[in-house]
């Protein structure tokens, strides 16, 4: 394929044209460095690869390479029931394993026609919006982690993940992989105490993100090593198809909880925190602010949560089989549009199911972010974008 | 080699504590297992959750995460090994120094777990490498990484310095590399290793 | 070891159960500050078989040896551990370069950027100033003014090529 | 946003000679999608992104969907001669139906939030006519989609800038995701919840290769 195409959009040509010259064996002239950094290197988040060309320091040319964990996600589950696939939904994305289940249960809902309770719907935004906590506090820890803040900000941030996982655990049985939502509800009702104890959690919350901030966001080597750094414009973002925290860190409004007010995220009030220079700083920065706006969310939700059924009656759980037909459903999950196409032949079987992976197209603009920077700023600009290689690769 | 037991025991009670060289050795070592930093998939997650602060694995001195195999004794394989990953792994291995252990950590590194259907992935570790401990699970909660620790303690100290029966790394004819696979049209290239991996017996009328 | 007199004095038993004789190991003498100020004071020094102030370069003899010893004991007993028990075993993926798991390609010894060179040149002379900044603190206060002005044309050597090289645009990473 | 078949009739008046049909899509989430032809994909799509009452600006999602080839049983009235009296009669006719390949393409807008207005792009067979224009050139998120598609199914995108393997290795040679891929045969025996997998063990357990108890 010739590498020479405008990409019109984004008025940069393709980055075969930034290297100055290729000899004919396909060999690097020169001062020019190959490194592979990963499948194993610990700043890569898991087993990303990225083949970077240095010149000195400097980034020239950068591709990433996917699929040290490709694991067949979307064939397996084009070979299994509807309801089977559930539980491998919980495995793309592993830190947010609740959110991975909505998406799905949400796209299948579409396709059959199913209704959601509102006790049920009460009880995925809870757990929705703890995912997103939790999700966002590793993520700032690995983060500072990847920028020398060895131990200290990821302790923290796993001291709070592993309180709102022994929520998970106690609603589902499972910390990580919960595999909690159904087609058209969830699995099991709230155990007694449970709201009360979450209640605490969501308290007590705010206490850790003020001490995370006093001790980190005004932090000078943090400004120095993020500010400036791995700058996204707005157009290029959209065009390239970046949702999530990623998105919304260079000023574009889009968070489908307002966009599509799937659930029922429009009986609740929170703002969407914008970034302004869409660098590497403002994604640290919207993420923590969107942490207070879940607590905002979770607040309202725990307070206002009705008694009811949790699932909908007309939901068949043994030989599902949704007319055929075709249906894209999405959400916000934390690291950005998560969504589920499924085509069903009227099988129980679905033909054809994808997942739109938040984390893999987000990539697709890592090398113009990280062109012209060392290799340290690199790997921080990697920490920003919150990729999980399970569902990077699928 | 070794003083009778009793005769140990007296001692001790005298105050006098008397060790073999193979004992020290194996005290040295157990207590001091450096684990290869290397996560490969959800296992990952709950390695590093162990290695914080509420499980702690700093208690069994093993919170040293190397980042380099060089440095490494111990490579806990956290997750799905995929067949694009599996000569990556088998050459991680290869390339840390004698003696090194394996931990294979969940359903997916045991046998390929749910996704052992797949056409990537590989239905196992040990076709490749040597395991030493497996951890059931999906994925295997920080406790039970704490107990496999143990147990490869456990292992650790009772391996014997000389003899027939001796560990490993002080047999100079067991090898210390094994095969990396091609990647190949359809398949990795063997598709096991024999000298580590047989198919498990199937019984006559299954 | 410097006994003072008080405790000397307290112990009553002190001469009459350990012999105090100097060539036993115990010296008694009279401090002559001391006697000026008219207060008798009893002195006790621990002395080594051999008087230390008899070879200055003793101390630095035994240094040495330990220096040497320290290192040695350890990589010796390693090799013999080797010998006996562990047998070495290299191969070519063992000693092949790392990359992150991916099998190496190329040779490492390429040309890098001046750069890096400067930057080494200008580590290595800072840590040879290093070395000798730490004797010449130790010893600074019985330092002759000439020692005192050669050390400081040597820091001033050092520290004109060292704004040499930050006005030549050096010290800031291009 | 105004209803597909405005879309439709909007982007014959703006690019001459295009193709555009409507595929109805019977499930209750009524996201019904657009066939377009190879010829004026590329100008539909840029028309799409920059037509100021559509902007459908954000790419959300590229997929492969592999159609095999089918038997279509058709009930058809065919007037017939039976025992001397002209009747009307049901019958069966089988219809060959050749498969193909297919890569849909979901679009939304951010500046005006609607959506998904979805275009298919339809290759000739499964077999030798598998191109299809990339879209990557109008949105970049395509990029690593169409990647994934061209290794996964063996669509050749005509124009993406770096069409390469993403997901398997290099010197791999199947498209795994067609229906039809055959997985390697190298499955151990052992208790297993998936029946499908069982068969394969005891398929690839030959006495020979299986070791004595």
């Amino acid at each position: 394929m010739n590498a020479t195409i405008e990409l019109e959009a984004t008025g940069k040509k393709s980055n075969f044209e930034i290297l100055p010259k290729v000899t004919p064996a396909g060999e690097i002239s020169g001062e020019f460095l190959e490194v592979s950094m990963g499948p194993h290197h610990p700043s890569t988040h898991g087993v990303f690869r990225m083949d970077v060309t240095l010149d000195g320091e400097r980034v020239v040319k950068l591709k990433p390479v996917f699929g040290y964990l490709h694991r067949n996600h979307e064939k397996i589950a084009e070979g299994t029931a509807y309801l089977a696939s559930m539980p491998y939904t919980d495995r793309l994305d592993y830190f947010c394993s609740m959110t991975n289940n909505w998406a799905y249960a949400l796209a299948v809902e579409k396709l059959a026609g199913l209704q959601v309770p509102e006790r049920a719907e009460y009880i995925r935004v809870i757990t929705a919006e703890l995912t997103r906590l939790q999700n966002h506090a590793c993520l700032c820890g690995f983060l500072l982690q990847d920028m020398g803040a060895l131990g200290t900000p990821l302790m923290y941030a796993f001291r709070e993940r592993e309180k709102i996982l022994d929520l998970f655990e106690a609603l589902s049985g499972s910390r990580m992989m919960c595999n909690y939502m159904r087609f058209g509800g969830c699995r099991v009702d709230l155990s007694p105490g449970w709201i009360e104890e979450t209640k605490r959690v969501v308290e007590n919350f705010p206490r850790f993100l003020d001490e995370f901030e006093r001790l980190l966001s005004e932090n000078e080597i943090l400004i120095a090593r993020t500010q400036g750094v791995g700058v996204l414009p707005a157009p290029l973002a959209i065009n390239a198809s970046i949702t999530g925290p990623m998105l919304r860190a260079s000023g574009v409004n889009y968070d489908l909880r307002k966009a599509d007010k799937y659930g029922i995220y429009e009986r609740f009030q929170f703002r969407v925190p914008l970034g302004d220079h869409g660098d590497v700083y403002d994604r640290y920065m919207v993420r923590v602010l969107e942490m207070r706006e879940s607590l905002k969310i979770l607040q309202a939700a725990l307070r206002d949560i009705p008694p009811g059924p949790i699932s909908d009656p007309k939901a068949k759980v043994r030989n599902f089989r949704p007319k055929a037909g075709e249906a894209y459903g999405r959400i916000e999950a934390p690291k950005g549009e998560l969504g589920f196409y499924l085509i069903s032949d009227g099988s129980p079987n679905p033909y054809r199911y994808r997942v739109r992976p938040p984390s893999l197209i987000n990539l697709t603009i890592l090398e113009d972010m990280c062109l012209g920077h060392i290799i340290p700023d690199v790997v921080v600009i990697l920490g920003s974008v919150d990729i999980v290689l399970g569902e990077v690769d699928r | 080699m070794s003083i009778d037991e009793g005769l140990r025991s007296e001692l001790s009670r005298q105050g006098i504590f008397t060790t073999t060289l193979e004992g020290l050795y194996n005290w040295g070592r157990r207590n001091s297992v450096w684990p290869l930093n290397f996560g490969l998939a959800c296992c990952a997650i709950e390695m590093i959750a162990a290695s914080m602060a509420r499980f702690d694995l700093a208690r069994f001195g093993a919170e040293v995460f190397r980042p380099s195999p060089r440095q490494a004794d111990l490579m806990i394989v956290a997750g799905t090994v995929t067949k694009k990953m599996a000569p990556m792994v088998v050459r991680l291995y290869n390339q840390m120094p004698e003696p090194k252990y394996v931990i294979a950590m969940g359903a997916c590194a045991i046998s390929g777990g749910p996704f052992k259907q797949g056409y990537n992935v590989l239905k196992g570790i040990d076709r490749y490498i040597p395991v030493d401990v497996h951890i059931p699970g999906c994925p295997p909660r920080p406790e039970a990484l704490l107990h496999a620790f143990m147990t490869l303690q456990r292992k650790i100290d009772a391996q014997k310095l000389s003899g027939s029966d001796r560990a490993r790394h002080f047999d100079a004819q067991a090898p210390s590399e094994f095969p990396i696979p091609q990647y190949g049209q359809h398949d990795l290239e063997p598709p096991r290793n024999e000298a580590v991996w047989r198919p498990p017996a199937m019984r006559r009328g299954e | 070891m410097r006994l003072n007199s008080t405790t000397l004095r307290n112990r009553s038993d002190w001469s009459g159960a350990v012999p105090i004789r100097p060539e036993y190991g115990w010296k008694i003498g009279w401090n002559g500050g001391s006697r000026a100020s008219g207060i008798q004071t009893v002195t006790g020094t621990r002395t080594t078989h051999m008087q230390a102030s008899d070879h200055p370069y003793l101390f630095l003899a035994v240094f040495l040896v330990v220096a040497v010893i320290f290192p040695l004991v350890p990589l010796g007993l390693a090799r013999l551990w080797a010998r006996t028990f562990s047998p070495p075993k290299p191969g070519p993926v063992k000693n092949a370069i790392y990359e992150c798991g991916v099998e190496s390609k190329g040779d490492a010894w390429i040309q890098f950027k001046s750069e890096y060179y400067l930057y080494g040149i200008i580590f290595l002379i800072f840590d040879v100033e290093a070395i000798f900044l730490f004797p010449f603190a130790v010893a600074f206060t019985n330092l002759t003014i000439g020692a005192f002005l050669a050390m400081m044309m040597f820091l001033l050597l050092l520290v004109e090529g060292l704004v040499w090289a930050w006005q030549k645009g050096v010290l800031t990473w291009k | 946003m105004s209803p597909l078949d405005q879309v439709v009739a909007r982007i014959g008046a703006a690019i001459p000679g295009a193709r555009v049909q409507i595929l109805p899509n019977d499930s209750p989430s009524g996201q019904h999608s657009l066939l377009v032809d190879h010829e004026h994909a590329v100008a539909v799509a840029k028309f799409l992104r920059d037509d100021p009452d559509l902007q459908l600006d954000h790419l959300a999602n590229v997929t492969g969907v592999d159609w095999l080839d089918a038997t279509v049983k058709e009930k058809a009235k065919v007037r017939k001669v039976i025992n001397g009296a002209e009747k009307e009669v049901e019958e069966t006719l089988e219809r060959k139906k050749p498969g193909f390949l297919e890569a849909v393409y979901h679009l939304y807008s951010i500046a005006r939030n609607h959506g998904p207005v979805i275009l298919r792009l339809r290759t000739g067979n499964r077999i030798d006519q598998v191109r299809v224009p990339s879209l990557t050139p109008i949105w970049r998120g395509a990029e690593f989609q169409e990647r994934e598609i061209y290794d996964l199914y063996g669509i050749v995108f005509d124009g993406h800038p770096d069409l390469r393997r993403i997901l398997m290795w290099d010197e791999f040679q199947d498209h795994p995701m067609r229906k039809d891929y055959v997985e390697p045969d190298d499955y151990e025996y052992e208790p297993t919840a998936h029946d499908k997998v069982l068969e394969k063990a005891k398929k690839h357990h030959t006495a020979a290769d299986r070791p004595q108890l």
